[in-house]
């Protein structure tokens, strides 16, 4: 089955128990500037929203690859990219109308979130369950990829 | 059984290619191209300049398999004339294959300026694999380049160059560095940086000639009298599209092949995608090329469809391009130029090469221009290709740019979610 | 009898009717308990951390034994603390 | 590792910033943060300087493993000598702003001498500038935030700063960072403004990775974080009611000072507590509390982020917008020192003073508390609206902590007179026994005649009245981990040394010591054990607690404090209480210090002697 994060605002806290948890387990580093999820804080209204990479539908990341370096896991559904494949040319960063593939200066290569391999250091680390790892039937994700796809360049059928 | 035929294999042919395998598992799919080298990717050439890649690290698809598992037939050949009327088109071979659904993604070719001297040895363009070999051959640690143009591909190629331990030497017509792409003060801001960096910048500047040499392979002789030595001139100096073959078909054209929202060109059954093609651009509503690759694989998947029988309308390309000058990334987007009678705001760090500019058209945003800032930087495409009405996140953002996630998120995830 | 019971925190949702900011007047048997009074209250015994008997402590193992007499406040709290 | 082994030296007087590497054998022997920062210190300068002189110095220090994934690695501290009581300082913050400085790359910031003219530290990563900072001098902690945020264009950089009334001296000024997290007592924050430093401003990216044993590291963070999620405490009571849930707790038992600890017990406890904040207003049917809120990483999160009711007089009028938001909301010291030492039971005044305090950075607890002492001399006549400039200081004048508050966090009128504290206030209007004072800092929350180790942990404490540095309220009061009669003096002085040495040790890691409701040393140890090079044994912990304290008293013994110091206000030691079930009861002081002494290892007059000196190598 076919599983995907869930993320639910009202539950943060704001901890950045996730970010750290995410550059560990991807770069050995705990380090909140080099994770793939991300809390905004939205200070005056109390408010903080993690936020990552929806392994949305139209995967605009993939298509905008010239290299073939971002490729769909099957078993996961995550757009992951292949290290040794990425030229660094930052196509995909700017293709993502969501904002989750980033550039690292470090590596010369992009990042982004490929949900660990199918176990989220994000959603283990959260201490509220305001990140969940969950089966993608579940309401959230099919809201999220139903916004992705009114803003397809491409229209559906 | 349709027959597909992909002229050009490009990102966008092989993408059409794959589409038209996976939407109509029945029809026989041929992918022409006229490099010898198996599809690749124009956009890796830079970083096998630099060997970050090798060739293979060009190819659009690693695997040897790739084409052949999916029943896609590649031919290495030239296209020489397509008989619209009759369906058929003939190769340079010799042969002649009917079609019955042409798309044609054959893209551009470097122009070479009207300049004496501009076919001597050691001048190039920079644009096949090919060319990188040459390049590659001349332009060793300590070399004297030129390279006559600081556009995008330019500044791709620069990036390339200066890496490669060259004194290099940049000559632009325009008054800045990438002048299509960022505004006075992001391009001032590029130029700065790379001259931080060794590279010397000569805006406003023009080649009158170029001749062989005493001292170096190559003189290069500018408008103002100058002369610089050289071994390799390497010019980038814009590009035409790749239509001549269909000299006598009738396509209606501007400066690409225009076609509507279904991605035909005026002649029925032909199709067109990439940067050969004039096409629905998001922003103006009007038609243009957009030489970049997100058109290029979005153009080449919806002509696929619609060619597959599953109308499938085009909402426009978004012009955006992402940039590298020698480790300082800038990325413009959609309207950066902005609109008559909207709003804009400035974010300028010159002392750290920051920059941010957003335009605005009412509550939406419309365009952007970005220096130094290198993450989240997509979202610029979310907020203006989503058209996303930003009610009071636009007060917000004219007080301070930066919040474009915050502003995201408010206006749309969060929205969704709660 | 009429005690007052005052129930914080969490405890909270086991408040009878009639509390104002957690304090309410309670009806009990007169000679009940301290765990009499809980069991009466409905809150479940293993959330009761700390019991104040008028401001006194009242140990877990004295709660059976300590009994309560008319106007006693008998305040309670889950697990707290803070500062 | 887990140090980065980085100090920045910032000399302030000549404008330069300067990287060295951390003393590694002082790290063995201190730790990290409050401990090894008082090594500097202690080495440093001479105990005897004018706080207030540029011969002081001022760290930020963070600990080995603040930063890392460990939970509540949020902490910082500011390490000085205090102005306000002459004696050592180490004020400890949450936020992000602790964290950033180690993403950055850094273990700590020395401070020394004097800027010419304001400025401030930006430091990204290994890139340390000193700024003018002319155009923010005057200016609020809310103010500078934004004009910094807005001159770099980051919306990630932390900062750090103080308000007009650090500038202008006041003696209890806070750091505050992160806009409503504070390095809030001892007036820290008034040796800042003394150096003409005005903010610290920091981006940091390098990340925290020099982990001794990553996988064992992680292991015992998440075996410490599951115990965290395991505690009632720590899982559901903090962050539902924060530390406000103590308000109801303290007041019930009778141990809640009132009206400048002349009662024991407030009648408008319930209205200010805790479980009032979840309760919805009147005006707009929204409670004071927005939601709970962690420090960086933080899984207990029981900050508080609260708004005022939008009908409240602290609202009406122009130029209020920055304070309709949601901001840092009520603790338990501040709702208390703001309320109940004030007798003002108006919650939204309370939020608003604390969103002042938060905003010009003052310490609420020594600000309430003064202006409960001066309440008091208001009261009895000896201060008039002549000297306040007119404002009617009764207790329970919810306008007058307003306007208070506004004047002090702004170094204005009566507000720079409440700004010396309540010692030298009270000392001023010839009533020095009403100050409610130990060396000069007000007391926190907690009655010591109601709870006797409270008494001890006051006049003991290094840093003056303080409940941080060994609250003995967990076990006299909420049976952490075991319950003690809070009445009786036996065993106290025991007690009051364990948790004096505990606590050393848990400020010195990095981490919060809010965890101890649920961990113990034991706890603690296994994080610092796989984080950081070195022998980490629990005993070698115990030992480093009491290293550290007994640093710090001899720092304070150098600096001229003696045993006399080592004592409570008359009104805890003569003026029985007059409600509760501490009713007739006096803080018995003179029975638990001695044996403090002896069991420290200290001379009758609370002197080191050379045997324990050795020992410790202090």
């Amino acid at each position: 089955m076919l599983r995907s994060l869930h993320i639910d605002p009202q539950k943060c806290t704001g901890c950045l128990q996730c970010e750290m948890a995410c550059s560990y387990e991807n770069e050995k580093v705990f380090n909140p500037a080099k994770s793939r999820i991300k809390v905004f804080n939205f200070h005056d209204e109390g408010r903080f929203v993690p936020y990552t990479c929806t392994q949305c539908a139209e995967a605009w990341c993939l298509h905008a690859c010239p290299v073939e370096a971002i490729t769909k896991n099957k078993l996961t559904g995550a757009m992951e990219v292949a290290d040794s494949v990425c030229v660094g040319c930052k196509v995909c960063t700017i293709a993502c109308p969501f904002g989750t593939v980033n550039y690292n200066e470090t590596t010369g290569k992009v990042i982004k979130c490929d949900l660990c391999g199918g176990d989220p250091a994000c959603a283990k680390a959260c201490p509220t369950a305001a990140i969940t790892y969950v089966d993608a039937n579940f309401t959230g994700l099919e809201r999220m990829r139903a916004w992705a796809a009114k803003t397809s360049a491409g229209a559906r059928a | 059984m349709n027959r597909y035929v992909i002229v050009g294999a490009g990102p966008a042919g092989v993408i059409a290619a794959e589409t038209l395998r996976d939407t109509d598992p029945a029809g026989d799919v041929t992918l022409i191209g006229d490099e010898p080298e198996r599809p690749y990717s124009r956009m890796a050439i830079p970083y096998l300049l630099i060997g970050k890649i090798g060739e293979e690290g060009t190819h659009l698809r690693k695997a040897q398999t790739h084409y052949d598992s999916r029943g896609i037939r590649v031919l290495r050949d030239r296209v020489e004339r397509v008989d619209a009327g009759a369906r058929r088109l003939f190769l340079a071979s010799g042969g002649a294959m009917d079609y019955d659904r042409l798309l044609v993604c054959t893209g551009s070719r470097p122009l070479r300026p009207p300049v004496p001297g501009i076919d001597l040895p050691g001048v190039h363009t920079c644009w096949t694999l090919d060319d990188a070999r040459h390049i590659a051959a001349r332009a060793a640690p300590g070399a004297r380049v030129v390279l006559v143009g600081a556009g995008f591909v330019g500044c791709i190629v620069l990036e390339a160059l200066a890496l490669r331990g060259v004194h290099l030497t940049v000559l632009e017509m325009g008054d800045r560095m990438v002048p299509r792409m960022m505004n006075p003060t992001a391009g001032g801001l590029i130029k700065r940086w790379c001259e931080g960096r060794g590279v010397r910048v000569l805006t406003s500047t023009r080649v009158a000639a170029i001749r062989a040499g005493a001292a170096a392979p190559l003189q290069v002789v500018l408008d103002g009298g100058e002369v610089l030595d050289a071994d390799l001139v390497v010019s980038a100096a814009g590009v035409a599209p790749n239509v001549e073959f269909l000299q006598g078909c009738g396509i209606d054209r501007e400066r690409g092949l225009l076609i509507d929202h279904h991605l035909q060109t005026s002649v029925p059954g032909i199709y067109a995608a990439g940067d050969v093609a004039q096409g629905r651009d998001f922003s103006t509503g009007g038609l243009e090329v957009h030489a970049i690759q997100p058109t290029a694989s979005e153009h080449g998947r919806i002509a696929a469809l619609n060619m597959a029988g599953v109308p499938t309308e085009y909402r426009g390309s978004f012009n955006m391009n992402v940039l590298d000058t020698l480790g300082l990334i800038s990325s413009s987007f959609g309207l950066w130029m902005g609109v008559p009678g909207g709003e804009s705001v400035e974010m300028v760090d010159a002392e750290r090469f920051r920059y941010l500019q957003l335009q605005f058209d009412g509550e939406r945003m419309v365009g952007a221009t970005a220096v130094g800032l290198t993450q989240h930087v997509g979202v610029l495409r979310g907020l203006i290709q989503g058209g996303v009405r930003l009610g009071p996140w636009k007060a917000q953002l004219l007080r301070d740019p930066l919040r474009l996630m915050e502003a995201w998120l408010a206006r749309n995830f969060t929205a969704q979610a709660a | 009898m009429r005690v007052t019971v005052k129930l914080y925190a969490t405890l909270g949702a086991w408040l009878p009717p009639g509390a104002v900011r957690n304090v309410a007047p309670f009806e009990l048997p007169d000679g009940s308990s301290v765990a009499e009074a809980i069991e009466r209250l409905g809150v479940p015994p293993g959330q009761v951390h700390l019991v104040l008997v008028n401001g006194q402590f009242v140990a877990p193992e004295a709660r059976a034994g300590r009994r309560l007499a008319a106007d006693d406040a008998l305040a309670l709290w889950p697990p707290v603390a803070g500062g | 590792m887990a140090w980065t082994r980085k100090i920045l030296r910032v000399n302030l007087t000549q404008g330069t910033c300067t990287p060295e590497a951390l003393n590694m054998a002082w790290a063995r022997d201190y730790l990290g943060q409050r401990g090894l920062a008082s090594k500097y210190l202690a080495e440093e300068i001479d105990p005897r300087v004018d706080a207030l002189s540029p011969d002081n110095k001022m760290i930020m220090t963070t600990g080995p493993l603040t930063g890392t994934a460990a939970s509540t690695s949020s902490r910082y501290s500011i390490v000085t000598k205090s102005p306000l009581t002459g004696a050592i300082a180490c004020s400890n913050s949450g936020g992000f702003f602790g964290a950033e400085l180690k993403n950055a790359g850094w273990d700590m910031i020395i401070f020394e001498g004097r800027a010419p003219a304001p400025v401030y530290l930006f430091l990204h990563n290994d890139r340390a500038e000193l700024l003018s900072a002319e155009a923010i001098w005057g200016r609020s902690v809310w103010e500078t935030d934004h004009w910094i945020h807005q001159r770099h264009q980051d919306p990630q950089i932390r900062v750090a700063a103080i308000g007009a009334g650090a500038e202008k001296g006041v003696l209890f000024a806070a750091v505050v960072n992160d806009l409503h997290r504070a390095a809030g007592r001892s007036g820290v924050g008034t040796v800042m403004g003394s150096k003409n430093l005005k903010a610290v401003a920091i981006r940091g990216e390098l990340g925290v990775g020099n982990i001794r044993d990553p996988e064992g590291f992680m292991k015992a963070v998440v075996d410490a974080k599951a115990v965290l999620a395991g505690n009632a405490v720590t899982s559901a009571g903090l962050p539902t009611y924060g530390t406000q849930v103590l308000m109801n707790v303290i007041n019930e038992m009778g141990a809640m000072p009132t009206r400048n600890w002349r009662e024991i017990q407030f009648e408008g406890a319930s209205a200010i507590s805790g479980e009032a904040m979840h309760e919805p207003r009147a005006s707009d049917c929204k409670p004071n509390l927005v939601r709970n809120a962690a420090c960086f990483g933080c899984t207990i999160a029981c900050g508080r982020i609260s708004t005022i009711d939008p009908s409240h007089f602290t609202l009406r009028g122009e130029g209020r917008d920055r304070y309709k938001v949601a901001s840092g909301g009520l603790e338990y010291e501040a709702a208390w020192a703001l309320g109940s030492d004030t007798g003002v039971s108006d919650i939204d005044a309370l939020t608003y003073a604390n969103f002042i305090c938060n905003e010009h950075g003052l310490d609420p607890i020594s600000f309430g508390a003064t202006v409960a002492a001066a309440m008091e001399l208001y009261t009895m006549g000896v201060l008039t609206q002549a000297h306040t400039g007119g404002i009617a200081l009764d207790f329970g004048n919810a306008e007058a902590l307003c306007t208070l508050a506004e004047l002090t966090g702004r170094g204005e009128g009566f507000g720079l007179e409440i700004g010396l504290g309540s010692k030298r206030l009270c000392a001023r209007y010839g009533h020095p026994e009403l100050s409610m004072t130990v060396k000069g800092q007000e007391f926190p929350a907690y009655d010591a005649r109601a709870i006797k180790g409270m008494g001890l942990t006051y006049a003991t404490s290094n840093r003056g009245a303080c409940h941080l540095r060994s609250y003995t309220v967990a076990s006299e009061v909420l049976g952490i981990p075991v319950k003690t009669d809070p009445l009786a003096t036996e065993g106290k002085a025991e007690l009051v040394k364990a948790f004096q040495d505990a606590t050393a040790v848990v400020d010195s890691t990095g981490l919060c010591v809010f965890t101890t409701f649920a961990w113990t040393l034991a706890d603690i140890q296994p994080q610092v054990a796989a984080a950081c090079e070195g022998d980490w044994s629990m005993e070698k912990l115990a030992e480093v607690g009491e290293r550290i304290w007994n640093l710090e008293r001899q720092f304070n013994l150098d600096a001229g404090l003696t045993a006399a110091d080592d004592t409570l206000p008359p009104r805890l030691l003569k003026e029985p209480a007059n409600t509760g079930p501490a009713k007739g009861h006096v803080n018995e002081l003179d029975q638990m210090l001695p044996e403090y002494y002896r069991i420290r290892g200290w001379t009758e007059d609370g002197r080191l002697k050379p045997d324990l000196r050795e020992r410790l190598g202090v």
